[in-house]
């Protein structure tokens, strides 16, 4: 216990979680260079793979993200408005739709599972190379992407506690505010995923 | 200078917290505690690993199996990478000293992050159990070496899994380590300390920071898509599914150069911190180095294909990258020119640490020029994968890396412990362990360049001799090791008081007691001139 | 080491290599002596007062320039000694395919001959076609300065002349798993002539391996499984590499794991030709799955069957 | 180091106002997936997701408000990755 952990500076605690949104987005970096690759080399195959996704549940997917990150950036304005029950409501609903989204991808992939089109399966080995690659990145990303989504959901009910207790206020909200980059983050990838996957046919 | 403070305060070591014993230390988050927390782990790694490397050079004493099997071998080597590479090269110098000192240095009393930094550490044990429990359990030891190149790493029978997923989480260690400094940089230098008055350690740390946060999710991506690869069969690097190994190579690559300058910057951190202290002059160069260290940080990133010249990539990527190993060279040269020009006209103080400084000049520039030879497309094919490359990579992060480290002990060392060691053993260790040093790496020089591969249990007739000589080197050197690592520990617990300043050095650290108080200054001061401006000394002081 | 001049490739690289040990080689002498010298000419007992001196921007920029162009300069060495070696193979060149796998090399040479030596002659341009069937290995002749990893499911090709008869060590540099550092054979490169009648001749062992006295009836099978490459895990004298050896095999109760099942077998012709079709099936207990591929695609049935017969001897 | 409260406040009808540029933005990328472009397919759905995730970083992300040495920072990040990708297709792509 050092003396300097009373010590605070939240604009050090942002830079932090800059630093490690950073991290992140290099991590899905990695796989977009696969995916790039992969795409580059079968180019049909990839076309016709992304044909059997559901483009509807991407579409949907998207906006519930969109919104979800428009409530919880709102939710800091009320924080800052000391306007706690608005922002509590905000942050429900950003929570609200993140596990909507969790949920829509649950039927997404066990409809894919359900046709017998998972990582190793024998129909996916019949389908040929560039299937599955296209398949097994689209389970990796965005099975990776849902792990994020799963860890801003934990971040912001911290929040949503702390908010409720009235440990984040209008003179100390950075927890929220990171959360909120986090989300903002988790956001972005699937900003990027949705064409790749569901649009690019 | 200001010792006035000695007794106003416990000092790191002794002081009491929250937890009595060893928990105080397990879960203390002082940067100083934490910094002798990394430094017991990666010694106690480093001389295993160590000893598996003896165990190799002396296999390799004769051709044909002299003392182990060939899967022994290949398992040692592995062994012998990772642990070298992911446990002790890669966290060493920041984790050791970069924790121990970034705040003395820039005048801070902690980290920023100091919960934080305590996690990284326990991470780094997790990692550490994690990548080892893959020689106990299951199967076979791996043995695919720390590359863990593709097909091979799916396909042989060994438990390499445990030791992928060691490395991915070292990896977070590694992230969250340099994610602190970087923001400890950012926001917590004392007042008046400009960056440019920043000393050479911590911005060498700086630009290293930065590589670890941006190379180091590409291999814990790389390495999670190896684990998926194992045990789903997705097929990302699978041939045989459509996967293309080279894209492993490259990833691995695009991560594992820049590894090597995060091994290597902080190394040259500290031998710029060492090399004025002890010609009591000021670095040549000042803004050279930074400008050198940021460029080294930076173009560091991109010559990963030099590691794949023999891989099948096209011309034009052979070229840029070829082209961009050659141009990575200038701010290396450029550093060791300045190192060269800081001890003309100085007053040289010929102790342990400067000898350690010094032949870390003379291995650092073979290591760095027989990387030219390596850069060079054509000659690159003839000694890709020979011993050449092996004799080049231990020049450099051993030599650089291992010597900079025992440099930096030998220097902070009555800093850290507050006493002093017998340097009349120290040095006869070092004398010990730089012959045997060029004894055992020098051979194998030659050996690549007559056409021994490496990661061979056995070999030629015709290559003999020289292996011979490379086997006596390893014992020589690891007998110097010996006497240098009991000489610091018995000093550890048994030397005499060190002064607060032994070496009339004049970075932040020194002005404190030794060893340093819990919240290391009691006013954090305030800084008006540059770190190494040894002209404010008087005469008098300087021949002290 | 670098004025031997085997092969058409060589003598660039060893220019290369001149060029850059070279310069190399004048620095670090030079940059050490002066080390040593600013040691001895200015330690504190001789030099007590240090000079303040900080730095020089003239000094700074001469540094960086002249080690730029000195190594623009190595690099065009290098890329210029290194682009024919990346350039197509003469029209003329004589293909031999090349198949690696571990732990051996195998040569197939136009008029369907196949060795585990590389008979190639002197002062013809050789194209090698090569493969890899398991995992990445790489084709290294050290004398001709040519090297070239090969990675499964990409073919890939290099080619060389070689400029005077000998016997040259190939070996590959791509570690490949337990027995890589035997993954090694001999390039014969012969004189026109004389490459000829061997061409022509109906020799397919090579030079290296030892004559065995074994039953007439089976001695194709025995070169069969040399030249497959059977031998690089399997032996015939009852010591244990990866595999199982072949010494009293046949007829042997063994306990093998089929799946996940243990169950015991008897060694007969039928469980030897799953063993070569189909070899992770059933694996002898105490031996690792998966390093071992399919040979279907390598060995024919009338071929198989030799091997079996030759098996049968090995009692 | 006493700048905790850098950030100032934003209207909520900021945020709604940018929610809804995005959600069209989704809705041209989806639209233009339907017209043939041939190769310029992958090159307009990445530009309009670049633009997407430009307005979060720049609105929700507070961008607009920060120091721009986060901008350098992303600047920097972003470099790298475009650098690795252009060096990674310096190989596949001039094979």
């Amino acid at each position: 216990m050092t003396p300097t952990e009373s010590h605070r500076d939240d604009v050090g605690a942002k830079i932090g979680m800059w630093l490690f949104i950073f991290t992140e987005l290099l991590l899905f970096g990695g796989l977009f260079i696969v995916y790039a690759v992969y795409r580059y080399k079968n180019p049909v195959a990839f076309h016709f793979a992304a044909e059997e996704l559901n483009r509807g549940m991407g579409i949907l997917n998207t906006i519930l993200l969109l919104i979800s990150s428009a409530t919880v950036a709102m939710s800091l304005t009320a924080v800052q408005l000391n306007e706690r029950g608005k922002s509590l409501i905000l942050i429900s609903i950003t929570l609200m739709l993140g596990v909507l989204f969790l949920v829509n991808k649950y039927i997404e992939w066990g409809d894919k599972w359900g046709h017998g089109i998972y990582p190793g399966s024998e129909k996916l080995l019949e389908l040929g190379h560039g299937e599955v690659l296209f398949f097994g990145l689209y389970f990796a990303m965005t099975g990776l992407h849902a792990l994020h989504i799963v860890i801003g959901l934990l971040i912001l009910t911290i929040a949503l506690f702390r908010v409720k207790r009235n440990r984040i206020t209008s003179s100390d909200y950075v927890l929220l505010e990171n959360g909120g980059l986090y989300w903002h983050m988790v956001d972005i990838v699937w900003i990027f995923l949705f064409p790749l996957f569901y649009l690019i046919v | 200078m200001s010792s006035e403070n000695h007794s106003c305060q416990s000092n790191y070591l002794t002081f009491k917290g929250k937890y009595a014993g060893v928990w105080g230390w397990l879960f203390s988050t002082d940067h100083k505690r934490i910094g002798i927390l990394y430094l017991y782990s990666i010694l106690s790694f480093f001389i295993a690993g160590a000893f598996l490397g003896l165990l190799m050079k002396l296999e390799l004493i004769a051709p044909g199996s002299t003392i182990m099997r060939a899967q022994t071998y290949n398992g040692f080597f592995t062994l012998h990478g990772i642990t070298m590479i992911f446990l002790i090269v890669i966290p060493g110098i920041p984790a050791v000293f970069g924790n121990f000192f970034l705040p003395l240095l820039i005048g801070a009393r902690d980290v920023a992050f100091p919960r934080l930094n305590l996690l990284s550490w326990w991470i780094y044990i997790l990692g550490a159990l994690v990548a080892l429990s893959s020689q106990f359990l299951g199967s076979d030891p791996p043995d695919t070496g720390w590359t863990f190149y593709a097909p091979y790493s799916f396909r042989t029978g060994t438990n390499m899994l445990p030791a992928v997923l060691g490395a991915f989480i070292l990896g977070f260690s590694s992230i969250l380590t340099g994610l602190n400094f970087i923001v400890t940089i950012h926001r917590l230098r004392a007042p008046g300390m400009t960056w440019l008055r920043m000393p050479l350690f911590p911005w060498s740390l700086y630009g290293t920071a930065w590589i670890q946060l941006l190379a180091t999710p590409i291999i814990g991506i790389t390495l999670l898509m190896v684990v998926a690869e194992r045990t789903l069969k997705i097929g990302f690097f699978d041939p045989t599914l459509g996967g293309d190994p080279v894209l492993y190579q490259h990833l691995f690559w695009i991560y594992s150069h820049p590894a090597v300058y995060i091994m290597i910057l902080p190394a040259m951190g500290i031998i710029s911190e060492l090399l004025p202290a002890f010609a009591r002059k000021p670095i040549f160069g000042y803004k050279a180095i930074v400008v050198s260290t940021l460029l080294i940080a930076f173009i560091g990133y991109f010559v990963w294909g030099h590691h794949m010249f023999t891989a099948g990539m096209s011309g034009t990527a052979q070229f840029a990258f070829s082209f961009l190993t050659f141009l990575v060279a200038i701010p290396s040269a450029v550093k060791v020119f300045n190192w060269l020009a800081t001890l003309y006209k100085g007053s040289i103080h010929i102790q342990t640490p400067f000898l350690w400084a010094a032949s870390f000049l003379f291995v650092f520039m073979i290591g760095g020029m027989s990387g030219l030879v390596l850069g060079a497309l054509a000659t690159n094919v003839h000694l890709h994968d020979t011993a050449f490359v092996v004799a080049h990579f231990h020049f450099i992060v051993f030599g650089g890396v291992g010597y900079a480290f025992m440099a930096g002990i030998h220097y902070w060392f009555p800093k850290m412990f507050g006493r002093m060691y017998d340097s009349g053993w120290a040095n006869t260790g070092w004398g010990l362990f730089f012959s045997g040093f060029l004894t055992l790496y020098f051979p194998m020089f030659i050996l690549g360049m007559k056409g021994m591969p490496r990661r061979y249990f056995d070999y030629l007739p015709e290559f003999h001799g020289l292996n011979v000589i490379s086997s006596l080197g390893a014992m020589l050197m690891l007998f110097g090791l010996a006497i240098v690592l009991i000489n610091l520990m018995r000093a550890a617990r048994r030397g005499a008081a060190a002064p607060d300043n032994p070496w009339g050095a004049l970075t932040l650290e020194w002005t404190v007691p030794s060893p340093p108080p819990v919240a290391n200054f009691i006013d954090i001061p305030t800084i008006v001139t540059h770190p190494y401006d040894y002209s404010i000394l008087q005469p008098k002081d300087l021949s002290k | 080491m670098f004025s031997s001049n085997l092969s058409n490739f060589s003598q660039g690289v060893n220019t290369a290599f001149i060029v850059i040990l070279g310069i190399i080689g004048f620095f670090l002498v030079g940059l050490t002596a002066v080390l040593i010298y600013f040691i001895v000419k200015y330690r504190a007992s001789k030099h007590p007062v240090a000079s303040q001196v900080s730095g020089n921007t003239t000094l700074e920029i001469i540094w960086t320039l002249i080690p730029l162009l000195l190594v623009l300069g190595m690099f065009y060495f290098g890329w210029v000694a290194w682009k024919p070696m990346e350039s197509r193979p003469p029209r003329n060149a004589m293909h031999i395919k090349t198949t690696a796998r571990m732990w051996n090399w195998s040569f197939t040479y136009e008029n369907g001959k196949v060795t585990d030596t590389l008979y190639i002659p002197v002062g013809l341009p050789v194209a090698l076609d090569m493969e890899a069937l398991d995992v990445i290995h790489s084709l290294y002749i050290p004398v001709f300065r040519i090297k070239k990893d090969i990675v499964p499911g990409t073919p890939r090709l290099t080619w060389f002349i070689a400029n005077s008869p000998g016997s040259y060590d190939l070996f590959c540099t791509e570690y490949c798993g337990l027995q890589h550092s035997t993954m090694i054979t001999l390039v014969k490169a012969l004189p026109g002539e004389d490459f000829e009648a061997w061409y022509a001749s109906l020799d397919t062992t090579s030079a290296q391996s030892t004559v065995q006295i074994a039953p007439p009836a089976s001695e194709e099978g025995r070169k069969l499984i040399k030249q497959v490459g059977c031998t690089a895990c399997h032996t015939t004298d009852g010591t244990r590499l990866v595999g199982p050896t072949y010494k009293g095999l046949f007829g042997k109760t063994e306990i093998v794991i089929t799946g996940k099942e243990e169950r015991t077998i008897t060694v007969d012709e039928a469980y030897i030709r799953t063993s070569i079709l189909d070899p992770n099936k059933d694996i002898v207990k105490g031996y690792t799955k998966g390093l071992m591929l399919s040979y279907g695609n390598q060995l024919n049935e009338e071929e198989i069957q030799k091997i079996i017969d030759y098996l049968r001897t090995l009692q | 180091m006493n700048s905790n409260h850098s950030l100032p406040r934003i209207r909520y009808s900021t945020y709604l106002w940018v929610l809804a540029v995005l959600l069209a933005l989704t809705l041209i990328s989806v639209l233009i997936t339907y017209m043939d472009l041939g190769r310029f397919t992958i090159l307009g759905a990445l530009s309009i997701a670049t633009g997407k995730s430009f307005l979060v970083l720049w609105h929700y992300m507070h961008l607009k408000h920060e120091n721009r040495f986060y901008l350098a920072m992303i600047a920097l990040v972003l470099l790298v990755f475009v650098a690795v990708l252009v060096f990674t297709f310096l190989d596949y792509g001039l094979k």
